[in-house]
């Protein structure tokens, strides 16, 4: 037993050494250069793994917004500041979300925009909420989120309950269905839209001849498509991403099984056309928020982002960068960037931004959660309205 | 009632894909007795290399069957050798280590594979081109099937009976079969054991290439992280039938192919409603559960007495 | 070990040595926090539930010699119990020390019911079965959310209970002469404790009648049998143990968490933690707590380095850190396995 | 109190058509040293194995002091007092000496798991006197020099010993060897059947498998000899010597 005890010992003096080897990342200094007082601005997003190019689009939302406020020497309460983000990269991993929080946390971040998923912003806002840390999420749309009741939690984008319901309205008002399919992949995204609109659908008297699932590791569909070509519906709804979405028309042609195609912002890419080829034709898809041209500032944003990037804009950019500008604006306000001093403002902020005009209301949703429209007509997604748009 | 035939043509489909994947599993294990985790990502492979073979090809104009036989050609050499390698460097040194290290080497050999395919190719999943005419055609019109399909079922059965040929009446087969007994006894008789492992190895990812492309074509889609799922898929299948027996690995994946199929179109019915399609791989791996449970060799595995 | 009557001045120093050690764990989380910041903290006691897991599975792989691929489930059913037993989901509020030993018998259970059918089976047959069982719960867990909800299936059980000491919350935050003590701290106390108290249970299995019994299966089933132990007992008391470990594992876990979801027990999780056993050293206690340590906490110091390292050195991120860090994970595995193929840290080189 | 140890009936066994013994009738006297030989293939293992739980018989009974333990798992058996070595030497390697002798005491342990992971006083006690009880068995069969080292590090002949140190913890009425002087020197076979006179003088019957026929010759007090299955002589080891069958069986004529 001895023996043990020295290796315990041993063992974790090694553990403690192996910590100081490894690189720390304390870099908050208090004022930079010139002075001025440095505020961190925390971003959160998948960096790395499948939809590492959404994360890296937030983040450069987030990064033009700073740019411009620091242009704006902006001053909170006598002192001169500069704003600084600290981004993180949560994988889009709900086993890594706590801990880039913990890190956002630990860097002292005043307001932290992000995450960029459901799966993974959930969890993390217990974090900031315990921190006090109020928290816009540009892009998370379960509804869960913004029911924790945690004062500091908002977004800028409809959720999947106004999408769902958009959807449902959609489906039986424009596409005049009334046996419909219901296909969602077990995820929380599709789990969450199709329930909303199953319950839509029927609220508003229309039938759902079944609900089918899949599963994100799947790519044969046939059995459930088969299923439902038996009960021939008029319209199969899908919740879930495009590259299970565009494998699956496929499949449904195969089948020799022609019906009206609808799914949400899941599938509405042009990764979604490009694997579905030909079959895509006539597909319904949704989108929260406008397309960027139909935004108030949405030209313009587009081509500033375009020059300080040279890349364009992939989805939730936008959305991202009035996140970041809420933030600031209510800062201004407050004439503070402490957080306990700026959240009232935040809750009941009137912003102008590129994508509508965002106010929150009791539970931290944005008011006008506006939901577009569009359909596939030869491999282009062409816009046709946007609804919930009150 | 045409949805039940539907139901079976779909289970033919996908129950050969894993027949042809779980060959590899099973032949690799009747040699070696170990889970060649990383035969699953072969098969990615073989479907990420058909991939820009063909996109490098369609530079040129090249007659259609032509550059067919180059994509198979060059998948099936490149994943051979690929197995070939994996082979030498992680199995072949544990030959005599714990039971357990080898799988370990397996698990390592996948990952790494899935990430360094990620690294060549990216995330992004690939449209896979149609590199065959894919016409739908209709049996005693109740039910649809592809040409890619019907490709695939035969495939699947040919090679069943190639390989079952080739292990019961060859050379080499008897070579395998007299290492996959006893390796010393089949060295003392002058076996090159080595060879006949490499040869596995080969014959199997040889198998998993043609499977990669099969698959790649059939669902008009291939992606790095293709391989790890069917590759469990495919070694269910495999156990199911009786690891290390050629026919049973094809019983077995036809029949979990059934299964799945069959069980996602009906369970819903069988449950009164409690159970949906969403429960497709748990009845396959009852199933699996209830055979090992009754026979512990699966359904044609050969009895194993144990020596006292 | 303890047991032998050891002479009153080794007595000292082995409470000397203890001592220390108390010391030392004590300090710890404030060294981590002051050297590396909270986040850190977080990781070790992600760590620390690794390590229970690990010391579980270790039971069953380790000492008994059955090849388990499905041991995440039995931190999922662990998570779970606690998730359904403290949370708003059914507005249940227990108190830990009534979840802790539910959770633990809960998974002690299962261990058995995956157990029964598969003491036949020969070690390949019985990993493919021990996976389809992990997926099979993992399923459940995700869709038992219709006809009737029961777990959110997906969208995963939120605002679980953190532990509760009486009023005492673990998610308070109390500072004690100017040091501020946060979840992080209780957790990792709180999870000290019951590694410790793992550690002292195999141990004494290990000593045992029982884990003699284990190793004589693992070495030579027919003999074992010969020489009069009921390898059926014997085998399912493995897999209970193992399991009850990992289901208080998974309790802690969900509450530390304060969500779970079904995406936390997919398969890899089971790999990884049999790849903790493996590599540390199967069989071997403090090899497999090492081997937990490494392949938690490697990968996070990769995260921290791989970009700004590359950055210096190429100025652009050309791998980006998960794909360095899987990578590296997998050509590990492979070296390990090759020159050291009884793990890191075996018994025979203690 | 019975005088036979071991009755078996009309026992048969075939494993896919063959059969591998046919309607064997034997019986071991209690206190004896009973030898069983035969030339290869004859069903001598088979045998055993059917009589230690291993195989079970297709036909017959198998009688341990007249209670019949036909058909019953290895482990129950064991416990009934059947201890048995194997033919090919199938020791715990990688426990040592002592540990491999105290695993088959693990059923006259009478601790739960409560008093193992309590270590109760019970269970140090019962630890404690089942090491004593070990040593004194490792002394009796003169391996108490290895008792730390692994089972595997020992020298051929120790470890036939070990195996049947490890039978005799269970400490079984019968003992049931296989074969164990195979590829021992002359110096080893003597140890070795001094060492069986000593455990049988010591109120063990035995029952032996084993080719070297001098061995049995001079060990048993009654010979069986089974040729395809079938019991072709038994007797007392003179009258066995004289036998034809026996001879041509071993001469293969």
């Amino acid at each position: 037993m001895k023996t043990n005890c020295k290796n315990n010992l041993f063992f974790f003096l090694c553990l403690v050494s192996s910590f100081f080897i490894a690189s720390c990342d304390s870099n908050n200094s208090q004022f930079d250069s010139e002075g001025r007082k440095i505020v961190y601005i925390g971003h959160a997003g998948p960096l790395t793994g499948p939809i590492a190019h959404l994360g890296k689009d937030n983040e450069n939302g987030v990064k033009l917004a700073i740019q411009e406020a620091n242009d704006k020497n902006i001053s909170l309460d006598g002192e001169t500041i500069v704003f600084k983000v600290v981004s993180v990269d949560d994988e889009g991993k709900e086993s890594k979300t706590t801990l880039v929080a913990q890190k956002l946390v630990d860097s002292e971040v005043s307001g932290v925009i992000g995450h960029l998923n459901s799966g993974t912003t959930i969890p993390a806002s217990k974090i900031y909420h315990d921190e006090g840390i109020p928290q816009i999420s540009p892009s998370a749309t379960n509804v869960n989120y913004t029911n924790q009741g945690f004062p500091g939690a908002f977004r800028v984008m409809a959720n999947d309950k106004q999408q769902g319901s958009a959807l449902a309205n959609f489906a039986i008002n424009d596409i005049n269905a009334s046996k419909i399919a219901v296909i969602d992949d077990r995820t929380a995204y599709g789990k969450g839209l199709a329930d909303i609109f199953e319950d839509t659908v029927q609220s508003l008297g229309g039938i759902i001849s079944t609900r089918e699932f899949t599963d994100v590791t799947k790519s044969d569909f046939t059995a459930i498509l088969t299923k439902i070509k038996g009960l021939n519906v008029d319209l199969i709804f899908y919740a879930g991403m495009d590259v299970q979405g565009g494998p699956m028309l496929k499949q449904l042609d195969n089948l020799g099984l022609n019906v009206n195609f609808l799914t949400g912002d899941g599938c509405q890419t042009l990764q979604f056309i490009e694997l579905a080829g030909k079959s895509s034709q006539g597909v319904y898809a949704s989108s929260p928020g406008v397309p960027l041209d139909k935004m108030p500032g949405g030209i313009a944003f587009n081509l500033k982002y375009e020059q300080t990037f040279n890349q364009s804009i992939q989805i939730y950019g936008p959305y991202a960068y009035d996140a970041t500008n809420t933030l600031i604006d209510a800062m201004i306000k407050a004439n503070s960037y402490l957080p306990e001093k700026y959240l009232p403002f935040l809750k009941n902020i009137q912003f102008k931004g590129v994508t509508g005009d965002i106010s929150f209301d009791a539970k931290g949703d944005i008011n006008r959660g506006s939901i577009s429209m569009y359909q596939v007509k030869n491999s282009k997604w062409e816009y046709l309205k946007t609804l919930g748009d009150n | 009632m045409d949805i039940f035939f539907q139901q079976i043509i779909n289970g033919l489909v996908i129950g050969s894909v894993y027949a042809l994947v779980a060959l590899g599993y099973t032949m690799v294990y009747g040699i070696l007795g170990i889970i060649n985790f990383a035969h699953g990502e072969v098969v990615m492979i073989g479907a990420m290399i058909a991939l820009s073979i063909i996109l490098f090809l369609f530079q040129f104009d090249i007659p259609i069957y032509l550059s067919l036989a180059l994509v198979f050609f060059g998948a099936i050499i490149f994943c051979s050798l690929l197995a070939f390698c994996i082979e030498k460097v992680a199995y072949k040194p544990l030959r005599n280590a714990p039971r357990l290290a080898p799988l370990i080497t397996a698990i390592g050999v996948s990952i790494l594979l899935q990430n360094i395919a990620m690294l060549i190719w990216g995330r992004q999943y690939y449209s896979f081109p149609q590199i065959f005419n894919n016409d739908t055609y209709q049996i005693f019109g109740i039910a649809n099937i592809t040409t890619i399909q019907i490709i695939i079922i035969l495939i699947s059965l040919v090679t069943m009976f190639f390989l079952f040929y080739f292990i019961n009446k060859t050379q080499y087969g008897m070579a395998m079969r007299a290492t996959s007994e006893d390796k010393n006894a089949a060295k003392l008789m002058g076996i090159e054991i080595n060879n006949v492992i490499s040869i596995t190895f080969i014959v199997g990812a040889s198998l998993a290439a043609v499977a990669g492309i099969l698959i790649a074509a059939n669902y008009g889609i291939a992606h790095y992280s293709m391989g790890f799922m069917l590759g469990l898929k495919a070694f269910t299948a495999a156990v199911l039938g009786g690891i290390g027996n050629i026919v049973g690995a094809v019983i077995g994946g036809l029949l979990l192919g059934l299964i799945e199929s069959l069980g996602a179109g009906y369970i819903e019915k069988l449950t009164f409603g409690f159970m949906g399609s969403n429960y497709q791989d748990v009845i396959a791996f009852l199933v699996l559960v209830l055979v090992l449970v009754i026979k512990p060799n699966g359904l044609v595995g050969e009895k194993s007495s144990t020596k006292v | 070990m303890i047991s032998k009557i050891l002479p009153f001045h080794k007595k000292l120093k082995f409470i000397h040595g203890l001592f220390l050690v108390i010391i030392a764990l004590t300090l710890l989380p404030f060294v981590i926090e002051e050297s590396f910041g909270r986040s850190w903290l977080r990781i070790f006691d992600y760590t620390l539930i690794y390590v229970l897991l690990a010391l579980g599975l270790n039971i069953v792989v380790g000492f008994a010699g059955l090849l388990d691929l499905g041991y995440i489930a039995f931190f999922a059913v662990g998570a779970y119990s606690w998730a359904i037993l403290a949370s708003p989901q059914f507005d249940i509020h227990l108190s830990f020390l009534v979840i802790l030993p539910i959770s633990f018998f809960i998974a002690g259970f299962f261990g058995v019911l995956l157990g029964a059918p598969t003491l036949r089976l020969r070690g390949d047959y019985l990993a493919i079965v021990t996976l389809g069982f992990g997926e099979i719960i993992r399923i459940f867990l995700n869709n038992l959310d219709h006809p009737v909800n029961v777990t959110n299936g997906p969208v995963g059980i939120n605002m679980i209970d953190p532990v509760m000491i009486g009023t005492f919350s673990f998610n308070n935050k109390i500072v004690i002469f100017g040091i501020q003590l946060t979840n992080l701290h209780f957790y990792y106390y709180l999870l000290v404790i019951c590694v410790i108290l793992v550690i002292i249970i195999c141990q004494r299995l290990e000593n045992s009648s029982i884990g003699r019994a284990w190793v004589a299966i693992r070495e030579d089933e027919v003999a074992a049998e010969a020489m009069g132990i009921n390898t059926r007992n014997v085998k399912l008391l493995a897999f209970a143990m193992g399991a009850s470990f990992g289901g208080v594992s998974g309790a802690i876990f969900s509450s530390f968490q304060g969500f779970v979801s079904p995406e936390s027990f997919i398969l890899i999780e089971s790999i990884m933690v049999l790849c903790m056993v493996v590599l540390g050293g199967m069989g071997h206690i403090y090899g497999v707590v090492l081997g937990a340590f490494i392949l938690v906490i490697l990968p996070e110091i990769i995260r921290s380095v791989a970009a700004p390292i590359q950055e210096s050195i190429f100025g652009v991120v050309l791998i980006d850190p998960e794909s360095l860090r899987m990578i590296l994970f997998g050509l590990a595995l492979i070296l390990v396995m090759l020159y050291r193929p009884t793990g890191l840290w075996n018994k025979k080189n203690v | 109190m019975s005088k036979n140890i071991l009755e078996i009936k009309n026992l048969s066994i075939m494993f896919g058509g063959i059969v591998a013994l046919d309607d064997v009738n034997m019986v071991t006297k209690k206190g004896t040293i009973h030898g069983l030989i035969g030339p290869n293939g004859a069903g001598k293992t088979t045998l055993f194995n059917i009589m230690t739980g291993i195989y079970k018989p297709t036909s017959g009974n198998v009688y341990l002091n007249e209670k019949e333990i036909t058909g019953f798992t290895p482990n129950k058996i064991a416990n009934l007092g059947i201890a048995r070595t194997f033919q090919n030497i199938r020791l715990f390697n990688s426990m040592s000496v002592l540990e491999n002798v105290l695993v088959a005491m693990h059923n006259s342990m009478n601790v739960n798991l409560i008093d193992i992971i309590f270590k109760t006083k019970k269970f140090k006690k019962e630890e404690k006197s089942k090491r004593e009880k070990a040593e004194k068995l490792l002394e009796y069969t003169g391996l108490v020099k290895y008792i730390n080292n692994s089972a595997s590090s020992l020298p051929y002949g120790d470890q036939r010993r070990l195996e049947i140190a490890r039978a005799l913890a269970t400490n079984p009425s019968l003992l049931v060897i296989d074969e164990p002087a195979a590829g021992m020197n002359h110096k080893e076979t003597s140890d070795l059947k001094n060492f069986l006179d000593k455990i049988n003088s010591d109120g063990t019957s035995i029952l032996i498998i084993e080719h070297d026929v001098k061995l049995i010759m001079n060990l048993c007090s009654f010979v069986t000899v089974l040729d395809f299955g079938k019991i072709i002589c038994e007797g007392v080891p003179e009258m066995v010597k004289q036998n034809k069958q026996v001879i041509e069986a071993y001469l293969g004529a």
